[in-house]
């Protein structure tokens, strides 16, 4: 993309760009376990399958007109287009990504697996009770029309938000804060689940948090593709400097905010979860995705602290209220999103200088691009949803909902562990 | 013959059995069928947290036991319960309860014998 | 192998071939999962046992002789062998692999996890009522007699089927036909399960559908390893555009597949399962592995399409029979391996043109590869079932079958969840 | 470290050494579920929780201290210290590892996940237990005390028992010695559990086996990260000869380790255990770690045979006595590294000669780098016991283990799967 | 004293328990054992797919509760399960049945007290 | 009317539907309420292999069953259970037990039916 390009590929850069491809694909099925655990056992198919779906669907969606529109020739700044990338017809397996030196059919795959998992993000809100057939026309529309849009905003060379300087390294923005706001959103249209009480009750019981620990466990691990892989933006080699600085920093802020999360558990309620530690990790990782590459470990480390700080404050405070973001999409990723993509104004140092050197713009860059994705999401979200919803409408019925999704959906049982 | 149901706390189980076995045979045949239920009394279960809110569990786990004895063992047998499934010092809120209902016939499946020598 | 050979290592090359041979090798215990799903829960462990077991059993004759047969020198196109293979006592870890700048032994390696995962995909056809011990021993044989000697004709640049031009680009006959066949020959061989009813029945279900759904994204993720490390034989760089190419009609072929079959068993049986699901993500995944470095996205997509179709119709069919394919290893492997293997003499574009450029050459090719693969497949697998009736019997005796395997042969029980 | 400096990165070594990283971070949810699997339901989630508090607190120390303390400028050989390292704040992050090609900080972070693993591997040994709070302080001190000088001493250039010329691999003195003799004192410190019962009982069973199995697949894929990075020590490219030896070399223990400790328990039990054969992989990949690019092949697989019988017995042996190991992290970890760490004196050909070879020089400081890693290991986790015994306690109360940890103490229960 | 066993729709148990709140004390303290079984009867179970196949279980997941109870509130029990069980609009089928059966003594296991106190 | 419980081997349920529908009716609706229970008795369980140990399970997975029948059914659903649930080849220790206890009262929830023909 910018530069000098690089006539031959390296074997190196290819080689970490296709493992990252793959560790970020594997957070989709983490993805489904982390969530899949918290619902109740009649709901743990439907819930696992929201985020499988989103590899089916956005996996076509992708390859036909996906990539074209979030990295195509950017019109204007605003989208992206090149009827040579619909099918990506036009790429030859042998023409290189700018001077990154791997194939671009390899960024197209790395990109594409974001853009599989940020609807699987949202459907933590929508657990239990959003029709099936909405969910699927939902994320094709909500991938195209909000996704594929704000990715070329932010990511694309020509992204007006690009130009404009607003940092995002691996998608504090594009997928998290997107993800996060979206879900709110989309909560807000379904309503609560029927057994849902403000304070807690009594219905609303995990069926398996040794899963939801195993996916947080498959996150973290995945994460590393996710935030080291997205070195491809900056620097060849790819698996060079600046993505061992992102895979150190996505160490040290999902560890230190998993800890953080634990402690602060332990003194106000008198418990350490394992629940709120796998929280904390999430809000971790979120927190540090629009960071990875541009801050330094110990920096990490702080910023790790502070996510699981606001996410813990943000979940007791959804708690209060009638909101359903059953599994704390927004709570934690559009909160833990903003946090981070926040914050890199002030802890960033490389390429440019944050508030802690002193320097004050790349806060207000980063406050707009906050503010842009916020609006921008929430708005369309808001939209695509009413649509949907007059379309098919967006809740299962009453009796399914009390059936479980598995068995009136997709006609199936989690577990048939009696005999 | 009676029927005896009682429902205890989980961790009183192995308790019970081995004072119903001293009672009930002098080897290690004697016969129980256990399972587990939740209950719903005095006692308040402990309460569970997720995604940082309280979830007071409505129920209890508890487990119940059924035996089938002749009349001769009702009283040895509500006795062996009653010194195995109390909490020490004294008892406590939630420590169960011991049904007795009437049992008109009980057969072997095995030999087809019945009434008092099929228990 | 083929060209000059290149005197160094190359890091990326090799960094990339580790990585997919340990990709390949979790494909097993995602295999374990998969299956052991979708078995009765008196039957998890030993389900998943046969997965691990060919990790164990298959590793250690790997070593010993089986890549000695695969890829030694050859004789007559039809077995290799060089004594100095044996044991791999003349490999020096030094010695690098042709032309490819990787060491020969991570060849091994690369190679040796999918003898492994071979013979682990027919265990889908035999579960719950095998014996373990002819299990053990079958699998040895038939890894011996039927995979090496296919390996070698299909894989090995001296192999007659190799030098006949049939393409297999990563195992569709190879593994997924040989597999799939040898599959059905057993699977009739033994007979069906007691409570097996053609057209469905009450006494068959699930254990665990979410440790299925888990295993198929294992599957996905592991697949990239299978399908992009097999770049290795025709390409230097290895992590090159042919295995970038290869990595995305894998993506995209699954993601087609899965999609397909959830709409057809949506509009057929009214309800979109996850093992349906699950099983759409397998046929795409299989289908393309013949064809993975050869087609473009595009056509990935289309052959996901078929794959899918053809494997649901063949399920479908298969399901009005006695025959017990007990978690269709034939309907899926070996149907979808024959989609896959037919197919890529029609979309191929390189190295070679297929049917759609008008070439029919390489199709008839094709159809050489897979009727040899199948034929051989199918008699030595009913001559060595049949040796191994003969020996110990292939059965455990009803008893077993009813209390279960994994308390009878095993002495355990999967879950302890009572109290 | 040692020899010429290299001074441009090599993206090869890079993207391998990024992978490793990842793949040993995976190992700590393996653990967990390893773990998890063997104890009772009402455990799950606290011995879970025991590998992923590593990974949250470790993690945050290594970056803070660990690193400096192992890896800073040797004080005599003891204990490493640069005031620059505290934070790792003195670690540009262009700045490279030695010759080796990668940049310093992946190798801080892939040592870092050796630092997390190990004291998550001690849990084994004190698992159902244990008061939360004296473990997390335990870890700490035990890895700043215990685990950061053993890794100065072993692997750092200037650390005595390096220049000593004691070979470690991967850690079979650092990693398995020093967790399977610590937790062999701790569980004394601490008693068996109340339904401990030496030769069996009825009382304790594990709740979910299938996770276990799955847990020691988990295992064995991210062990090719533990071992073939390990090459990061001695050659450049990192993933070249040595890494591809090292892969093979664990491949082969691991598949003859499993093999040969199902056949032995099938002839001694009667049956073959899924238990048992997990037990396997551990041991013969424990018995590998610090040996792995020094014997060839052939030669693991014997290595892997050797350790699958001692360790077999060693857990005989244990059932014998009160000793409540309770997930043989002795019987495995310790027993097998000595096992490893001895028979790679006997068996190592590169880069110094063993006794096969002709030569007992090697042997002899094997004994020594055992010896002292026993030695000092012991000595220490009984001093830090005591402490932190003295501190908080040890043990959680008679009801808390008779309720299960997971209520008591982290307030929630692993499973509804009730309704 | 009674026995009265109900068996019921899962769905239904929430309900059921307020209901017998209201007639068995006013506080909390209602006392009351459940566990979950699974039945067959004249309603047929929800139709599973597996592998592209029909599976019809033989059975329905039911709750069944089980109270003791003394003589005079034998009827407001029943009452209270036929009010909270009964599916809105006039009952379905599957709403399941209660059985009321002699109780010949019942003992709290905290007290040893005996009869009807010990309810 | 009577309740009839009786424990079985749990590989004996199938067989013992199959000849309760043939003696309760002519249709598919003979009515039944199962649940999975462990048991204690002259038979000893399968030992199971944990870490190298035998581990000596104390219960014995059994199957229960509980039909209301009226008095007139009460004998042949004995002997259907019997027939059905008796190990071949004579029975074999651990084959079970058939309690029959007294009923007092059934109730339809659908309907509020109440008696005979409730059951
Ligand atoms: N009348 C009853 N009917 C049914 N179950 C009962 C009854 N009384 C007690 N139980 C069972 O016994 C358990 C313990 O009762 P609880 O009231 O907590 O203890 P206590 O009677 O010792 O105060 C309850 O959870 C419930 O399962
Ligand atoms: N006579 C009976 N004996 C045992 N259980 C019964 C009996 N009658 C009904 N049940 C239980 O009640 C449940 C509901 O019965 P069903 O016949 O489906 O409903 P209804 O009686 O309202 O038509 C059954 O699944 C079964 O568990
Ligand atoms: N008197 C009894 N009370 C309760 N349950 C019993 C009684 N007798 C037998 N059982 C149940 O029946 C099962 C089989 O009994 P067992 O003694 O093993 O067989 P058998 O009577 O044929 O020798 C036991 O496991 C237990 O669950």
């Amino acid at each position: 993309m910018q530069g000098t390009v690089q006539a031959t590929i390296d074997s190196g850069s290819t080689a970490w760009m296709l493992t990252s491809s793959a560790l970020v694909l594997l957070m989709v099925p983490g993805l489904a376990l982390f969530y899949g655990g918290m619902v109740r056992k009649k709901n743990v198919l439907a819930t696992m399958m929201h985020s499988f779906i989103a590899m089916a669907v956005i996996g076509v969606q992708w390859v036909l007109w996906g990539y074209c529109l979030s990295f195509g020739s950017s019109h204007g700044g605003v989208i992206g287009f090149d009827a040579s990338l619909l099918g990506l017809s036009g790429v030859p397996h042998t023409r290189l990504f700018g001077d990154k030196g791997i194939p671009e059919l390899v960024f197209v795959m790395f990109q594409g697996k974001f853009a599989i998992i940020t609807p699987a993000l949202i459907s933590g809100a929508i657990a239990e009770r959003m029709k099936l057939r909405s969910y699927l026309v939902f994320i094709v529309l909500w991938s195209t029309l909000v996704y594929c849009p704000l990715a070329h905003w932010v990511w694309a060379s020509d992204g007006w938000l690009f130009k404009l300087g607003v940092l995002d390294f691996a998608g504090g923005t594009v997928v998290h804060i997107a993800a996060g706001f979206s879900a709110l959103v989309l909560a807000i249209l379904l309503g609560p689940r029927r057994d849902h009480r403000p304070g807690g009750g009594h219905a609303i019981v995990p069926n398996n948090l040794a899963f939801t620990l195993t996916g947080a466990g498959l996150l973290w691990f995945g994460w590393f593709g996710f935030n080291a892989g997205s070195a491809v933006a900056v620097e060849a080699p790819v698996s060079g400097a600046v993505a061992g600085l992102a895979f150190t920093t996505t160490q040290a802020a999902a560890a230190a905010a998993a800890l953080t999360w634990m402690l602060v558990e332990r003194l106000h309620q008198g418990k350490a979860t394992s629940v709120g530690f796998a929280s904390g990790i999430v809000a971790g990782l979120v927190a540090i995705t629009p960071a990875a590459g541009h801050v330094l470990p110990v920096n990490a480390l702080a910023l790790g602290v502070v996510a699981a700080l606001v996410c813990y404050v943000a979940v007791q405070q959804k708690n209060k209220t009638k909101l359903d973001d059953s599994l704390d999409a927004f709570a934690v990723h559009g909160v833990g999103g903003v946090v981070g993509a926040v914050l890199v104004g002030v802890l960033c140092f490389t390429p440019v200088a944050g508030v802690l050197q002193g320097s004050f713009a790349q806060l207000g860059k980063q406050l707009v691009g906050v503010g842009v994705s916020i609006g921008y999401c929430a708005l369309m979200t808001l939209a695509l949803g009413l649509l949907v919803k007059k379309l098919f409408g967006l809740r299962v019925t009453e009796q399914t909902e009390r059936d479980g999704l598995d068995i009136a959906v997709h006609g199936e049982r989690g577990y048939h562990l009696e005999s | 013959m009676k029927l005896i149901i009682a429902v205890i706390r989980p961790e009183r189980l192995e308790a019970v059995q081995e004072e119903l076995q001293k009672v009930l045979d002098e080897d290690d045949n004697y016969r129980i069928t256990v399972d587990a239920v939740e209950g719903h009394g005095a006692q308040h279960g402990e309460v569970e947290l997720f995604r940082g809110q309280a979830v007071r569990p409505r129920m209890i786990p508890k487990t119940r036991i059924m035996v089938g004895v002749n009349d001769k063992y009702v009283e040895p047998t509500v006795q062996a319960i009653l010194r195995a499934a109390r909490t020490e010092s004294g008892g406590a809120v939630g420590d169960g309860k011991i049904f007795v209902t009437p049992l008109d016939e009980c057969i072997r499946i095995r030999t087809g014998e019945r009434g008092g020598g099929a228990i």
